[in-house]
């Protein structure tokens, strides 16, 4: 094998590399891959371009960024699913410590402390938020925390059919329907009726044999259920109510899912103290009853004491975990999202109980200011009745995409053009205000729509 | 200087404090019942901490303090790959055009982060010598899951009913798990000898019920399939798919190519190979690399070139569609961007780099432990603790406590399964020769302590901000949430 | 997890490591000698130690782990203001903007910097009651000097020869330094019995040789000169500057102005008042305010408005001149102007928040330590160990050092010099009762332990990374830098 | 006085307050500030802007950063005493630790052997760089480190006289001025001659009064000085060689003022690792000869043992500083600038041997070949002749200040113009050529220059 050349991230000198072959007893490097049979090597070098100095390769990267338009350079009244709301600058400042980031799963209980406390305060904090009696540690993301919430409820349940409202995130339902494929699971939509669940045609749909009936809350035009109702449809049957949730932040506002009578919370944390990060890492969040905790997916951290009593914490109830129970497990979840959940803390934390209502509610009232003002532009309507949180629809004058191209030359990005998921709503486009987006940005928006007519 | 235990944040609360300045509306008033009907207002009381800001730094600050990281020392915790992470990735991904980019921005102001995408499947199709590559993966187990979804559609499209998915005995947990949750029934083929999967077994169990056989290379003992062309050959002779779980391309990066091994399917864990954070448990990501009879299963959207602009491709008619939102931990990829571009073609030193260390710290173990299976590893290997468990009593538990007292992180312990006692130990390549030293130095005072002091050994840890913690009570009365009743104890 | 001594950078380096990949040359090859004279190139080897990145991560990282901080505890350093740096000033500090500008760059694009400069000197003149600001002094020390070369040079326009500067007794050292170094012979004029300027003897050496007064008040007892408009119709009556030392600032933001307490001229610490980060030693940032008499004086440039635009003003004819390059701390400003937006008018909250928070922590230590000037505090307060050291032996600085075995930070101790085995104590605003209380109990049972336990004291700390350092051998044989003959002891 | 407004920096509560009110046994905290006398009470609340949110303020100060133009997205070609070299991600990642800078001076060593370890390693790196025997733990800046070496050259020599070259950076030379005014020192101003400090000049202003002769090198036009004659000069009279250093990476490559005889090198760090920030923090460097360290200001670091004999750092010599000789001390500095002080040594350490002296051949091959480049150009001709470093002057065919102004345009921000400083001087311009300037930017400003005739 050739000379090494010096790299900034290896550490072994020739030197070194030479006196440990000597202890190893190989004449070379080469030797101890002699069980790499010659067949199957590769005979060549990368074909990888060349490599940077540490300057170019921030400005290549700055230079790739810099062709992406960022939520600070625009306003964005994007949501559906990733929501721009503000991150206090404690919450990467700590979240963003080395001790945590270059850290694993805290095995080694005695001296990861730090880790395993943070997430038992992460698993306290959702509870709270969502009025649940246990969370996990954290899942991937929300669609697909949705789908193992869906394959809990069939475990639970052990029926196999499971009713999912079109106004749950179309992505979260794509994401459930791979995920059941295999399980003989069998998805049936719930087409929603002027942007709710209709509580009439959920209970047709429910039957003895469904699982769990999914609807999300607020739900993704924006629109608040009539979960009472719903929770209600659903427990008749016997069926587990699973509330999908695409903006927490909403709970600290609204009547959270627990005091609906949930018997899962799944959903998105990314709102919570994470970046957008063109989609994730995010943050998956599941949280139900006491009772279900034996077949919950994922982490749980638990308190205990040491030998001494002082108090402790350690990963607990592994035995639903694939690293003991391989094929019988409640998932195969293993590496999860712990630093994101760990900035969720930090930002509920700081927030605190006052903090996160009053972002909720500027949330709520910006937002409503804003539908407001639209509407009053001829040709924009809203399109739907009924009470929103921070999304709303609204049927427009002309394809809002073109809209959105039109806005991004000003500097605005756009709503969501409803027609990619919904094909009969090819006119409407949902609109995300957050405590982000200032009155005199919606007002800019205002005005640059009522001067495209 | 952070003695007795931490509060918790709850502990640190009190009525009127906060950690923020959230902004006042700024929008006309109206009474919120004008905006929310009453019901649907919270009820119950918001039962989050009021914490200041100050009080909050130091709360997660002390924490940190009681974490073991790589950053902070030695992480040989095998199958983990606990190298390095650099800054430089961390500050690439945290620049506003990537952190700050929302999923759904129109495509105009998304070609910085498409391109990168594209790039960055380009430069993996190359060190994997496979065609094509989702990045939807969360994480190397969803990556396994996502594999076995693409060979279930290329079975189904080719009309064919395979139910079966082999798996070494020696496989990860998440193996089987994946399986099963892909509506897979596991079969499980033992290990030979020499630490290899048995290719005779195998044989035996390959037939036209098997979709794939579950591969990891070097395997979990940290051993190479020796007979891989001819577990080729069996797995491709019965009409099967051969996939990789690549949580160990470490060992070979630029020395041998999985799809030149004839691999079909593999995933990665960027978050072990490509050095991106574990973050304490994750964001990891777990792209899967293909060849190309299963690229038109993948998972929608796929970025893709069109002349000199990039889009997202979400018109895919034979998609297995999709396993989670958007495009898949894209601030994990840009780390791995960076990093792969830092070594170009100088790959293949992170190989060798990380294989010298661990065949070094084999070498300086030998003497103190059994060696199941003595021949050279690769990137890691494991130790028995049989003989100090017969001998003296001390479990690997116990040897893996006591390292803590020296100031190390444990191997990765009890795995894998196969072998009793285990301790799998991986140094990775960033490490110096001077911490392996240190580390084997530590390990070998153990063995030692085993026989001249069993006791300090059995009850290890002493010198951590806890001592040993009872897991068997936590998960007997399971207390997962703060309550007022989390009493302080101690 | 981190035990025994570390290794210096030079004990981890190894010929051919390196940190990082700087650029290699992408301009024509020509010899070296071409564009430099061998006679001009270094002969001796550039002793620098070659270390990886990974193991230079990890040596700071450890390193950080063995110093105390504000943001671990609670930092009661007397005369400091230990109070939190908000990490939305760091962030702020950091934005390329304002961290990559030249300090040359055309004016042209430099107007958010230079707008910075212009508000935060109206805020600091408000918060002052002065009228101008130069932000020139890296420090409090410099501002001093600074300010006193502004009465020197306003004197000497004024044909008036003036040598002499009095300082309090209590005052700070920089003070007399200050004053020696602007050429000032120094006048120590005496504390009375309650803890302030005794202004009999103020007012018998307050002459016409007298240039000024350097006031520190609160002064550095943490009292209020209760006859401060005696005191300034004394030193304005035999036409002398009055000087304000700003570091005890905290205690009366909001509450009284400097300027309508008749200074003519002050400096601020930014670094403790307004909250700026000390950065375990530096930078701080002393910026100097004056009443208009002053201004012509003030160091060049000066940033002002001028219209819409705004630009560095050179041409300032009757300048001191430059006492440092460029202008000032500029990243230091950032912060500061940062956090005066972030309270605002209720700056006066920090002053009451911070004096009593040191009442009540002077209520919970009164019953075991004297108190020598026993009247309420401003924003800290003096105790004295002489009970302990007459009763026990025990000195201050053993209390002290007792203190850190606790987890805590000491007070400043034998300052100020007039108070025997003094303990400076300044909790600061943004403690929590809890952290006061928990600081409190630690003293009181050092105190008790100065009787019931007294070599546990005398022989502190004994819990920290090294014990009781040794002081004296250091200064007898200063060993000031690596050298191969540095040996690892111990 | 009114009720408290709840903020996010204050962790006291009403029932806090209430509390310790009653433990201190005063009514109010009104009755804290009774000796302040009413007359100079203030009875308004301070006239300052109201508070932002979080969002709102970031939003304030990233507006106002934006108006400056970043060396990120300039090519900039000033140096003139702030410098843009390459900063590694990995120094401020460290330096940015909280753990170092919420700290203070580590009065306490015992928990503070984080700080004063990396102060030791500090000052053991300058002195290897800059070739002395001795460094301090950091001053200011620069120019006020040469001004205190000026003057502790006049201490050590009991004399009252200084010379200095105009080839000095001038804002260096004014601060040295400003310090020594009322000292009773006398500045003598030795001119350059065709941008180098002239020996023979030199020597006869040198006399038996002169304590100290102070040059810099490469000096402030980018030459390099004929140093061993400067020393011998020097030392023939008795006085002392003071060595100004703008940008010490220059010694790398450069023979170190320690070999050629300096007794004090003064300096400016900032190059090593430290952001440009608009001028400052930068950082001072002061080192020196062994024999001379009682008369160093500054903190100064030592190595010790404890009461175990194990190794351990202090702060040491503290008998020459402010707080213990005061009036009598070797200066009045108390904070200075050690964590840039740490940057600094982690910038080294992360360079390593190669790396530094491989930033510093990049840096003179660039510089030179940019010279030769824009030397081409008509109208455009190096002032001086002799080597350079990593600046140079140029003559230019028009008003260099109108020159930088077009460049502006186009994104490059020239040089400085000379005439602001040397009025002779008027139609020079003053480049500088880090190893971040690529060939690409140079050819670019050369094709700008020539698209300008
Ligand atoms: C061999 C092996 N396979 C699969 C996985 C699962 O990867 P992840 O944790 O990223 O889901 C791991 C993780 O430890 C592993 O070691
Ligand atoms: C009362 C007083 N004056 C002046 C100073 C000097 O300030 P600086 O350290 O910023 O130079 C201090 C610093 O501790 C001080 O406490």
């Amino acid at each position: 094998m050739t000379p090494w050349t010096a790299h900034k991230y290896i550490s072994l000198t020739e030197a070194d590399r030479q006196h440990m072959l000597r202890t190893i007893g190989v004449p070379s490097v080469e030797d101890l891959f002699t069980d790499v049979p010659r067949s199957v090597r590769l005979l060549r070098a990368l074909d990888l371009p060349p490599v940077p100095s540490d300057a170019e390769l921030l400005r290549e990267l700055r230079g790739l960024s810099e062709r992406n338009g960022d939520a600070d350079r625009f306003a964005c009244f994007l949501g559906a699913g990733a929501y721009d709301h503000f991150i206090p600058s404690i919450v990467w400042h700590l979240a963003g410590r080395s001790e945590f980031y270059t850290a694993y799963t805290p095995y080694q209980a005695e001296i990861m402390q730090g880790e395993l406390q943070a997430a038992y305060e992460y698993q306290s904090l959702l509870c709270a938020l969502t009025g649940m009696e246990v969370s996990n540690a954290s899942m991937y993301d929300g669609a697909s925390a949705t789908a193992e919430a869906t394959v809990m409820a069939r475990d639970l349940t052990h029926r196999d059919e499971v009713v999912v409202s079109s106004a749950v995130h179309p992505e979260y339902r794509q994401v459930v329907r791979t995920y059941t494929r295999h399980l003989g699971v069998e998805v049936r939509d719930l087409l929603h009726q002027r942007g709710v669940t209709p509580v009439e045609m959920a209970r047709d749909l429910l039957s003895e044999r469904t699982a769990a009936l999914i609807v999300q809350q607020p739900n993704f035009f924006g629109g608040l259920e009539d979960m009472g109702r719903l929770a209600e449809a659903a427990h008749a049957v016997g069926a587990l109510l699973v509330v999908a949730a695409a903006d927490p932040v909403a709970y600290a506002l609204l009547k959270p899912p627990g005091e609906w009578g949930a018997d899962i919370v799944a959903g998105e944390g990314q709102p919570l103290g994470n970046h957008l990060n063109f989609g994730g890492p995010f943050l998956g969040m599941l949280a139900t009853r006491q009772a279900f905790v034996r077949r919950m997916p994922g982490r749980l951290v638990g308190r205990t004491v040491d030998t001494q009593g002082r108090r402790g914490f350690v990963l607990t109830l592994q035995t639903r975990e694939q690293h003991i129970r391989r094929e019988h497990a409640t998932s195969n979840i293993c590496t999860n999202e712990a630093l994101n959940a760990l900035a969720a803390a930090i930002y509920m934390a700081a927030l605190g109980r006052g903090g996160l209502r009053q972002v909720a509610e500027v949330c709520a009232r910006r937002a409503h200011y804003a539908m407001g003002r639209l509407a009053q532009i001829p040709g924009f309507t809203p399109a739907f009745e009924g009470p929103t949180f921070h999304e709303f629809v609204l049927r427009c004058p002309r394809d809002p995409e073109e809209i959105n191209g039109r806005l991004l030359d000003v500097g605005i990005v756009g709503g969501l053009a409803l027609g990619r998921f919904y094909p009969d709503l090819g006119d409407s486009w949902l609109l995300c205000v957050t405590e982000n987006r200032t009155r005199e940005e919606i007002d800019r928006l205002a005005r640059t729509l009522e001067a495209m007519r | 200087m952070l003695r007795g235990q931490l509060p918790l944040l709850n502990e640190r609360s009190a009525r009127g404090r906060i950690g923020a300045s959230p902004p006042a509306s700024d929008v006309p008033d109206v009474p919120l019942e004008a905006i929310l009907p009453a019901a649907h207002v919270r009820g119950a009381p918001l039962d989050i901490p009021e914490v200041s800001e100050p009080d909050l730094v130091r709360h997660y600050t002390q924490l940190s303090h009681r974490n073991y990281a790589v950053d902070l020392g030695f992480y040989p915790l095998g199958s983990c790959t606990m190298k390095y992470n650099p800054k430089i990735n961390e500050d690439a991904a945290r620049l506003p055009g990537f952190a700050r980019l929302h999923p759904y921005a129109p495509e105009r102001m998304t070609q910085g982060a498409l391109r990168l995408l594209v790039d960055l499947e380009g430069m993996l199709a190359e060190i994997t010598g496979m065609q094509h590559v989702t990045f939807q993966p969360a994480a190397g187990a969803h990556g396994e899951l996502t594999a076995l979804m693409l060979i279930r559609a290329y079975f189904a499209e080719r009309g064919e009913r395979r139910t079966r998915v082999i798996v070494p005995d020696s496989a990860h947990g998440t193996n089987p798990a994946s399986a099963a949750m892909c509506g897979y029934e596991v079969v499980e083929v033992r290990s030979d000898t020499r630490g290899n999967i048995d290719v005779e077994a195998l044989r035996a169990v390959a037939d036209d019920r098997v979709a794939a056989l579950m591969l990891t290379n070097p395997n979990t003992l940290g051993l190479f399939e020796e007979r891989i062309t001819e577990i080729e050959e069996v797995i491709h002779g019965c009409g099967a798919q051969l996939y990789l779980d690549g949580a160990n391309f470490n060992a070979i990066l630029g020395i041998t190519r999985p799809g030149d091994q004839g691999f079909d399917v593999m995933h990665m864990n960027l978050h072990k190979t490509f050095s991106t954070p574990h973050g304490g448990g994750g964001p990891g990501a777990g792209p899967v690399a293909v060849k190309s009879h299963l690229a038109p299963y993948l998972p929608v959207p796929i970025a893709v070139r069109d002349g000199d602009r990039y889009r997202l491709e979400h018109d895919r008619p034979k998609t297995i569609g999709k396993i989670r939102s958007f495009y898949g931990n894209f601030g994990v990829l840009v780390r791995a961007y960076a990093y792969i571009r830092t070594y170009g073609p100088l790959l293949r030193q992170v190989a060798e780099a990380a294989v010298l260390n661990a065949n070094y710290l084999l070498a300086l173990l030998r003497p103190a432990f059994e060696v199941p299976y003595d021949r050279p590893c690769k990137h890691e290997f494991v130790l028995a603790g049989t003989r100090q468990k017969r001998e003296t009593g001390a479990t690997t538990k116990d040897i893996a406590k006591r390292l803590l007292d020296y100031g190390f992180h444990a191997p990765t312990v009890y795995f894998p399964l196969i072998v009793e006692e285990a301790m799998l130990i991986e140094p990775t390549e960033t490490e110096t020769r001077e911490a392996i030293e240190a580390f084997a130095e530590a390990l070998l005072a153990v063995a030692d302590e085993c026989r001249t002091n069993t006791e300090v050994v059995r009850t290890a840890p002493h010198t951590t901000v806890v001592s040993r913690l009872d897991e068997v009570t936590a998960a007997r009365r399971p207390d997962l949430h703060w309550s007022s009743g989390t009493a302080r104890t101690g």
